[in-house]
């Protein structure tokens, strides 16, 4: 591991508690929709997350994973605002 | 000062895993508990990146994040009780299931401290990475799933084909979606390519870097799923023929492949080995297609048109209505 | 010298990301907050992917990552036009 | 026994039971369907925490293939109690 690796772990961590607090927009809502963009700051965030700890645990894999994050929480998204065709 | 760090981000990380977990499920509003879940499913997939699990970070960032969320998000329209939010017993209830809860958790958390008190001193990794250079492939969860447990993964494919079929008895298919709008098609336009050329890169090196058919299957269902959402009934699916075949084909290959070893006096499932990574990119192929059919499928929530029409499905159709 | 250059991009990305959570917290109403929250967050995602691809200095990583950021950018773009659309339509009803 | 195996370990006890009361309490059939894919992850975390073996050693695969294949069942095993609870409801509509 190289010398840097301290600083992105604690950067990792910041990040990590920064989306506790957006989620907690999801905790209080009011709205659905209020609920639904806490997600998609989870989306995002989560993708940063994972490329730092890329960096952190020296695993490329994990970009891997954060670009599978990127791609499913845009299918979340469109499925959470969906309607079916028989209902208003 | 690093593995403070780490203590940190792990207790941060757990505690965000139990505070959401809790909200999800102690929550008597069913929209909020279903989006809490979405949101647990997102984190989960950043616990086991931590965990150096990154094979199933990427299943559960495709099936816990996406899959689930959008079938639970399907289940909430149908459910009357999820709008009036009386949804949690209380009274003595209440009491006695916390009280049962408590002692089931004591016996799992003595169970677990117990087990990494003292590790056996022969585990099974040190077997799996003994004879990864015999299995063919170099991930050792690859090798485990499709060599050295193949039974187990054959049976866990015949196991999502009976769930399918349980399904498809209990009914047609889930109305279909609206059209979705300019926005919703662009997104459309582009996610569906990516969805499926990232599968097909995840199945490929799964051979050797985590991924493999069950990433490569989510994904793919995501596509077809995400097809239906923007108003495309049949979720760019092939015809009911085709569907039979493809669904199939994941147990079906893997059989005859387990079967056709035994002629040249191997046995059910061992692969020759000169052969045994050609084998299981074949395996694997037939499965991520049967995997993502029956994911896709099941989240339409019953038989699709076509099934009923075709000779097998009629004499049961007329059974019901006798 | 580089390597200051590349943590100001990490840290900065970071702070993006706050900024956006505390807005998702503070804002009064949703679209104040859809507003705030998608422009901070693809930006913080934006400089970290740049102090990132600096860390590695692979250019396959390189590009990797910035798609990656390309694909957020989109993504995030058509979920906040679905959100928003939803909020419209329930609100109108 | 590392901190790591410690702090995610017991996390994964109080999920699991977190969705065992989850799913006594519920009354509606789809907060009982969350709260038992809450369970199962709760399971799978301890499955995975009992597979971490630190930063020097690998982790151990196995449970990893098990934990992966359980993924995908506890997915279909939804999608197959959610089409049974619809199936209920319109069996008892009529």
């Amino acid at each position: 591991m190289t010398e840097s690796d301290p600083l992105v772990l604690l950067l990792s961590f910041v990040l990590l508690m920064t989306l506790v607090l957006g989620l907690v927009r999801a905790l209080r809502g009011p709205t659905l929709e209020d609920r639904m963009l806490s997600v998609q700051l989870l989306g995002t965030g989560g993708v940063a997350v994972l490329l730092l700890l890329a960096d952190v645990m020296a695993a490329r894999a994990l970009i891997d994973v954060a670009l599978a994050l990127a791609l499913l929480a845009a299918v979340a998204a469109a499925a959470l605002t969906r309607r079916e065709v028989d209902r208003g | 000062m690093e593995t403070v760090l780490w203590n940190l981000l792990d207790l941060a990380l757990a505690g965000l895993l139990l505070g959401l977990g809790w909200a999800a499920v102690a929550s008597p509003d069913l929209k909020r508990g279903v989006i809490l879940f979405i949101a647990f499913g997102l984190l989960l997939a950043i616990t086991w990146a931590r965990l150096r699990a990154p094979d199933l970070a990427l299943a559960e960032a495709a099936i816990g994040a996406g899959i689930s969320g959008a079938l639970l998000l399907l289940a909430l329209r149908d459910d009357p009780s999820s709008e009036a939010g009386d949804g949690i017993a209380t009274g003595p209830v209440a009491w006695m299931t916390a009280l049962l809860t408590l002692m089931l958790a004591g016996l799992f958390g003595w169970a677990l401290l117990t087990a990494l008190a003292n590790p056996g001193p022969e585990r099974l990794a040190g077997q799996v990475a003994a004879h990864l250079a015999d299995s063919g492939v170099t991930n050792p969860v690859t090798a485990v799933l499709l060599n050295f447990r193949a039974y187990d993964t054959l049976l866990e494919l015949a196991v999502l084909l009976a769930a399918l079929l349980g399904i498809f008895a209990l009914g047609p298919a889930r109305p279909g979606f609206k059209e979705g709008g300019p926005v919703l098609d662009g997104l459309i336009r582009w996610l569906v390519p990516l969805l499926v050329v990232t599968g097909g890169y995840l199945l490929w090196v799964g051979a050797h870097a985590p991924g493999g058919a069950f990433q490569a299957g989510a994904l793919l269902a995501a596509a077809a799923i995400l097809l239906r959402l923007g108003g495309r009934e049949g979720g760019g699916f092939p015809g009911p023929v085709l569907q039979r075949w493809v669904l199939a084909g994941g147990v079906g290959v893997f059989l005859l492949v387990g079967l056709a070893v035994t002629v040249v006096g191997l046995d059910f499932l061992e692969y020759p080995r000169a052969w045994s990574g050609v084998i299981i990119l074949l395996i694997e192929s037939f499965a991520t297609l049967a995997i993502a059919a029956t994911l896709a499928l099941a989240y339409i929530g019953g038989r699709p048109s076509g099934w009923d029409a075709s000779s097998t499905g009629r004499t049961t159709e007329r059974q019901e209505q006798s | 010298m580089a390597e200051w250059v590349t943590f100001a991009f990490l840290i900065a990305g970071v702070g993006f990301f706050a900024a956006g959570s505390i807005g998702l917290l503070r804002l009064p109403d949703l679209h104040s907050r859809l507003h705030a929250l998608t422009k901070a967050d693809n930006l913080g995602l934006g400089l970290l992917v740049v102090g990132l691809a600096l860390l590695d200095g692979g250019l396959v990583t390189g590009i990797k990552l910035f798609l990656i950021w390309l694909l957020v950018m989109a993504a995030s773009a058509a979920s906040s036009y679905l959100i928003a659309q939803q909020a419209m339509r329930r609100g109108s009803r | 026994m590392l901190t790591t195996q410690i702090i995610y370990g017991l996390a994964g006890v109080v999920l699991f039971a977190l969705g065992v009361r989850g799913v006594l309490m519920h009354i509606s059939l789809l907060g009982r369907v969350l709260s038992i894919n809450v369970c199962g992850a709760g399971v799978f975390l301890v499955f995975v925490t009992l597979a971490y073996r630190g930063w020097e050693l690998p982790p151990d695969p196995v449970p990893h293939a098990l934990v992966l294949t359980g993924i995908v069942v506890a997915v279909s095993a939804t999608a197959l109690a959610l089409a049974l609870g619809r199936r209920l409801r319109v069996a008892l509509d009529e």
